[in-house]
């Protein structure tokens, strides 16, 4: 992947340059002591070896550099945590976006192994849940009937795909279903716990639609030199969950590569490919939950706010998500 | 006081096997901590096949590694690895690391150090270890039962660890109720252990040994006593509690209205996860500078030893352990940042988090200054001990990171935290550690280990351990999580397959490089070349004992007339002052 | 504590003397869970009472008032540790459960 | 036996006022202090944390726990004087107070099981039954564990041990002040778990 800086994953959320910039930051601060530490460090080991200086000195030595040294870590440190880490903590838990700000607000209720999305529909309230109602198949958070609660009648529940506006503050009230999961979004610099008996909002905006975040990742790729054989199905099995990012002939824009697309690609003389992502925002799961915690994958599609708002208005009832087919969309 | 005791000749069995002497029972538990670490990295060795090429069948041993662990062809199930993460993470910090820190180097050499003829409470130590070897027995058994070893991580986190490996209705008879018995065995080892420590650091010291003259190591086990003594019993607590919540049905850590795999759950629920989570981390973040503080002691003495030259600043050294220890108690959450804190709590943790880092800095640099005008000897030993500054200094230095809760957000739960503790466990404690069994193997049995082989063990174990740990910062920063049974799931991981490739090839590397060593530690004890009592010359009480030291340890009660580290001492006679001989002798 | 038999003899009455004090203390303890007053008050008391009833006990039949400052030292520090351990979880896990609040329904 | 040859079996160590038997069993009580802590943490976690009954709501009979209180805080009593006995060089008196207290911890065990846990495993009432009874059980179990070992000790010092008397006196009477040491602990312990449970 395009490593933005220090191989991180591209950043397309409002506030996650902050964070960054701690990490950079911090990381070049780590480096300049280590190398500094490391050079005086081998510098003694070649200065005093004992064939160079059979005796050692008994006195102590100067003492001064170290407290400096010392004295420059206190402050570095006490820099970050004052200047970045505590005002970024202090706006991203306590300062939740306002209704003014109309921010899109979800329910995401994780559990083995899913993400399962509850959007209030056009009315903006959840529907009640009761737990005796899940059923995994139909009714994944347990929604009451719409005879029950009102509310419900217009909710909709998608499981392992995220559709999210663009540009538009995004409130997200997350709870488990069963074990602790953990929502993490490493694209948008989301990561929060899903504590099960609890429920714990997070806020964020993306600032990039999905083929936005493509354009970013998108990276050219050397073909094999044949469509058949072990390099050609290591080729394909590795770019499984990449796509095209432009339109080459035969094969169109959006396209994941068969073993087909290849042998007419190759054919017709090209040598590289660009692909990014096809799904580049994806969720994960970061905290163990089980055998299928390796498996606990969703997706977000962010669109442009009038794309959001068209998707919003006719969404259906239940939708899962299957990766598999995601180019089928 | 000593010469006198064991008139009549004890059986084999009272000798070796239920020994009282701290000599016999410090080698029994180097020797079974030892085998512990080399099963525990063998578990690895084989997750780290699973993650260089997923779901490929796993060679040489996926045939018999059982139906718990491997499928029909012989590749690691999902559950497998999770188990296998489990038991790693648990054997190697519980079986492996901390009794040969402490139960093995601590036994052996602490009492020598201090000149004592014994623990205070010789067969509480018996006790300690047969209760540690039991534990993990117990621990060791969990592989063969139903559903086979824990797999909820060795953090062992509810709801999930209440419901895993719930197999039929034997409520004792699986893996994660196996683990906490084990678990509480450990737990009350350790106890055992810390107790006799500290009454023996501070009572049966020799005439003339303040405690500021006692060996930077003595105070490493003080301290590591203190953590070991007031924070394993929350753990113990959690763990009866969680032991009645998997056996009694009660819900200590179960919320209301749980509904696993579409099934509502039937208990009476108002229970909280996270009760969990802070009585385990009360316990493990302590655990982590127990992990570390020993190494540290043993690199201060091998660094004095071979530097021929005084510890810098070794007031400094000790007011600085001893705010570490301190201050570990009041840091644990940053391990739990994102479990949902407000910003009060974040404050306070993060601020702790940054603070216990200053002891570190300044310990490290103390170690680091004293090189300065030393005349360093380049033994094998003293490479161990070398290897550990940078080491620690990196595995120390990427927690800063994980310590802002801001930057946490985003490397928590990732490879880089993997990367950062393994960076202080492994190139770090381990490597200190194995220097120690170099540095005092000649003590121990008369013989020294062969140099030869020991850089052949060194060298190359110091460059494959950087190449299982350094890639995983790339990885983590590039997003991957831990404890992924298939990392090539997400595209990110597909993307630093070359890297985790790397880190698997370094492990199996770092397995091969071991073999030197094994061969080194068995052939060595009777085919080294013989050695007196203080080969290293070196200062400290431990070597004015005979080698190995008789029952009772010293033919002549010694006393100590100065500091630990009298080296290279102006207008003497050799360059080194061992602590027992009195002045008139060595000027 | 080395003590001599006059020591010890001396002691004994005030063993007694505890003794009655804790009997005492135990029924006030009981009579005051039926004073009507708030749940924190209440609580308060018989913490307050229990405190008192242990430091009796630690003080005159563990004799911890004979013992040397070392002592001291390892207790201060357990005790701080202990109350660490009891009030930031509890401080935590309020605060989590509450953040949700800060967000409208 | 070695460890008699040990510095400090007997005398007092000159820094820390104690001899090693003592300092130990300190240490210890020091680690239980954080063991039962965790416990009485998560005690006020729970109840704070949401639906926990209290008191009022169960069925918890004050009266029997008061019973048990008062027995506990005697045999504190009794304990002590068994020392002070002892330490008075009057064995006689001696091992009649100490199986005095053996005898009231047995009635404290009797009557905790028999009236209480019992009675209430009858009831249909036993851990899992809510939070509160779980941590009841754990907490209260976990006390009783601790007497029971208490009592094992105590009978031991009474019957196969008794004959350290005759061979060293001091270590001997050591020996109960460290048993001493941990019944009063036991007892403090109770003096919490007491209204924690009962009358809250
Ligand atoms: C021995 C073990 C050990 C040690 C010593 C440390 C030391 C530190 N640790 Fe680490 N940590 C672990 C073991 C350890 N840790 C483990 C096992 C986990 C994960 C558990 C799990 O989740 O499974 C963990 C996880 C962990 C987390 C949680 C991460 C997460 O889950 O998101 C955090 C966060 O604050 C953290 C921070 C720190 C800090 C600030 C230090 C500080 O004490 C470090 C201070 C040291 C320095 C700052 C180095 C200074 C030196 C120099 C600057 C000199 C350079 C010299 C030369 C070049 C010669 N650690
Ligand atoms: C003290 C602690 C310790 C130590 C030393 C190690 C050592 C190693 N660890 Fe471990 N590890 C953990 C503690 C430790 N680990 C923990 C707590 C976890 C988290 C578990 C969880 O997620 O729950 C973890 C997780 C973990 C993972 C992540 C798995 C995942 O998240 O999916 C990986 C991946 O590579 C890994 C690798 C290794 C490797 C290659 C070593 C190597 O460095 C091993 C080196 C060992 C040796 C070199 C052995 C030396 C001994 C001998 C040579 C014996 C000789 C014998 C005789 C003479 C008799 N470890
Ligand atoms: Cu859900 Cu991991
Ligand atoms: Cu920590």
């Amino acid at each position: 992947m395009i490593a933005s800086s220090f191989w991180l994953p591209p950043d397309i959320s409002e506030h996650g340059s902050q964070i960054d910039i701690i990490i950079k930051y911090l990381h070049w601060f780590m480096a300049i002591l280590f190398v500094a530490w490391g050079s005086y460090f081998l510098y003694c080991l070649v200065r005093f070896r004992a064939g160079a200086n059979p005796k050692a000195t008994y006195g102590d030595a100067k003492a001064k550099p170290s407290k400096v040294a010392e004295i420059v870590v206190i402050v570095i440190e006490a820099a970050l945590l004052v200047g970045f880490s505590i005002p970024v903590w202090a706006y991203y838990r306590s300062e939740p976006p306002t209704n003014a700000d109309n921010p899109l607000t979800v329910r995401v209720v994780a559990q083995q192994f899913a993400w399962n999305i509850h959007y209030p529909g056009k009315d903006g309230v959840f529907g009640k849940t009761r737990p005796e109602l899940v059923d995994e198949a139909l009714n994944p958070i347990g929604l009451v009937d719409a005879s029950e609660d009102p509310a419900a009648g217009d909710d909709y529940v998608s499981v392992n795909i995220f559709h999210a506006p663009k540009g538009r503050d995004i409130l997200v009230r997350l709870s488990s279903k069963d074990v602790i999961h953990s929502f993490a979004v490493p694209l948008l610099r989301v990561k929060q716990d899903a504590v099960p008996g609890m429920e714990i909002p997070i806020w964020f905006k993306a600032e990039k639609t999905n083929e936005e975040a493509q354009e970013m990742m998108k990276r050219a790729f050397e073909l094999p030199a044949s469509a058949e054989g072990a390099e050609a199905e290591r080729f394909i099995k590795e770019n499984r969950l990449r796509v095209t990012m432009a339109d080459y002939g035969s094969v169109p824009k959006g396209a994941t590569l068969n073993a087909e697309h290849l042998k007419t690609l190759i054919a017709a003389g090209t040598t590289s490919v660009e692909l990014a992502p096809g799904f580049p925002v994806n969720i994960q799961c970061a905290q163990l939950c089980g055998l299928g915690h390796y498996r606990m994958k969703g997706q977000m599609k962010i669109y442009e706010p009038e794309d959001f708002e068209a998707w919003y208005s006719s969404a259906g009832e239940v939708e899962v998500f299957d990766e598999d087919e995601f180019d089928d969309e | 006081m000593s010469s006198d005791h064991h008139a009549h000749n004890p059986g084999f069995i009272s000798k070796y096997v239920f020994s009282l002497d701290h000599k016999v029972i410090g080698v029994q538990y180097t020797v079974t901590s030892l085998i512990f670490l080399f099963f525990g990295f063998s578990l690895m060795m084989i997750m780290r096949w699973q993650l260089a090429y997923p779901g490929e069948a796993i060679p040489l041993v996926g045939g018999w590694l059982g139906k718990y662990l491997v499928d029909n062809n012989g590749v690691l199930l999902p559950e497998g690895y999770n188990s296998l993460g489990a038991m790693h993470g648990t054997i190697m910090v519980f079986l492996g690391v901390v009794p040969l820190a402490v139960g093995g180097f601590g036994n052996y050499v602490m009492p020598l150090q201090i000149g004592a003829p014994d623990m205070a409470f010789p067969k509480l130590n018996m006790a300690s270890y047969w209760v540690y070897f039991a534990g993990g027995v117990t621990m060791l058994s969990s592989f063969f039962v139903p559903g086979g070893a824990a797999n909820s991580g060795w953090t062992a986190y509810p709801p999930l660890s209440n419901i895993a490996n719930t197999v039929g209705t034997y409520p004792f008879w699986n893996g994660q109720t196996i683990w906490l018995l084990a678990m509480v065995l450990l737990i009350t080892s350790s106890l055992l252990g810390s107790v006799n420590f500290i009454v023996t650091i501070m009572h049966l010291r020799v005439k003339g040994l303040t405690m500021f003259r006692l060996p930077f190591f003595v105070w490493a086990q003080f301290v590591t006593s203190f953590l070991l003594l007031l924070a394993f019993p929350p753990l113990e607590a959690a763990g009866v509690l969680q032991l009645m919540d998997r056996v009694f049905d009660t819900s200590f850590f179960m919320p209301s209205g749980l509904v696993v795999s579409g099934v509502v759950q039937e208990y009476s629920g108002g229970g909280s996860p996270l009760l969990w989570q802070h009585l385990f981390w009360f316990l493990a973040h302590p655990e982590v500078y127990v992990l570390i503080l020993p190494a540290i002691g043993i690199v201060g003495e091998i660094i004095a030893n071979n530097t021929r030259r005084p510890l810098w600043g070794y007031k400094t050294l000790v007011y600085s352990v001893i705010f570490l220890g301190f201050m570990s108690f009041v840091v644990w959450a940053h391990h739990m940042f994102l479990t949902g804190m407000g910003t009060a709590m974040s404050t306070f943790f993060q601020t702790t988090t940054m603070i216990i880092s200053i002891p570190s800095v300044v310990i490290l640099t103390a170690l680091l200054l004293s090189l300065w005008q030393a005349s360093i000897r380049f033994t094998v030993p003293m490479l161990f001990a070398l290897s550990f500054l940078p080491m620690f200094a990196i595995g120390g230095l990427t927690g800063l990171p994980l310590g802002l809760s801001a930057s946490d957000i985003q490397l928590h739960d990732t490879y880089y935290v993997i990367g950062h503790f393994h960076y202080v466990v492994a190139p770090g404690t381990i490597m200190a550690l194995l220097g120690g069994v170099y540095f005092w193997y000649p003590k121990v049995t008369g013989r020294k280990m062969s140099t030869l082989l020991g850089h052949l063990h060194f060298w190359p174990s110091f460059v494959f351990m950087n190449t299982v740990f350094f890639p995983m910062f790339m990885v983590g920063l590039a997003g991957v999580s831990r404890r992924l049974w298939d990392q090539t799931e997400y595209v990110q991981g597909i993307d630093v397959q070359g890297w985790v490739r790397m880190s698997s090839w370094g492990a199996w590397g770092l397995g091969l490089a071991q073999l030197p060593f094994i061969i080194n530690f068995f052939f060595s004890a009777f085919a080294g070349k013989k050695v007196d009592a203080n080969p290293w010359k070196a200062t400290t009480l431990e070597w004015a004992a005979p080698s190995p030291p008789p029952h009772g340890n010293f033919a002549e009660v010694p006393v100590a007339y100065r500091g630990p580290y009298e080296y290279s001492v102006p207008n003497a006679k050799e360059d080194f002052h061992p602590q027992h001989i009195p002045d008139s002798q060595v000027v | 504590m080395a003590a001599s038999a006059e020591d010890v003899r001396k002691s004994i009455k005030s063993y007694l003397l505890v003794f009655g004090a804790l009997a005492v203390l135990t029924v006030i303890t009981v009579a005051a869970s039926w004073l009507k007053v708030s749940v924190a008050l209440a609580i308060f008391i018989a913490l307050v009472i229990a405190s008192v009833k242990g430091s009796l006990v630690a003080s005159v039949f563990m004799h911890l008032t004979g013992e040397k400052a070392t002592l001291y030292w390892v207790l201060i520090i357990s005790a701080f540790f202990f109350l660490l351990l009891v009030l930031l979880p509890v401080l935590q896990t309020w605060e989590t459960s509450h953040l949700i609040d800060q967000v409208k329904p | 036996m070695s460890s008699e040859l040990l510095p400090h079996t007997l005398d007092a160590h000159p820094v820390t006022g104690m001899y090693n038997g003592k300092f130990g069993v300190w240490l210890f009580l020091a680690s239980e202090v954080m063991l039962f802590g965790a416990l009485f943490s998560a005690y006020i976690l729970l109840r704070t944390h949401g639906d926990f009954p209290t008191h009022k709501e169960t069925l918890l009979n004050y009266k029997i726990g008061a019973l048990n209180t008062f027995l506990l805080i005697t045999s504190s009593v009794t304990m002590v004087m068994a020392w002070a006995s002892f330490k008075l060089n009057d064995p006689g008196k001696g091992k009649l107070y100490l199986w005095i207290t053996v005898i009231l911890s047995c009635a404290f065990l009797f009557i905790k099981i028999k009236f209480e846990y019992m009675h209430k495993i009858h009831e249909d009432i036993i851990p899992s039954t809510s939070t509160f009874y779980g941590i009841y059980y754990c907490m209260t179990g976990l006390h009783g564990l601790h007497i029971l070992g208490g009592v094992v000790v105590m009978l031991y010092f009474l019957t196969v041990g008794s004959g350290l008397w005759n061979k060293n006196q001091q270590q001997f009477t050591n020996r109960i002040e460290c048993t001493g040491l941990y019944w009063h602990f036991v007892d403090l312990v109770w003096i919490f778990l007491f209204p924690v449970f009962y009358l809250l």
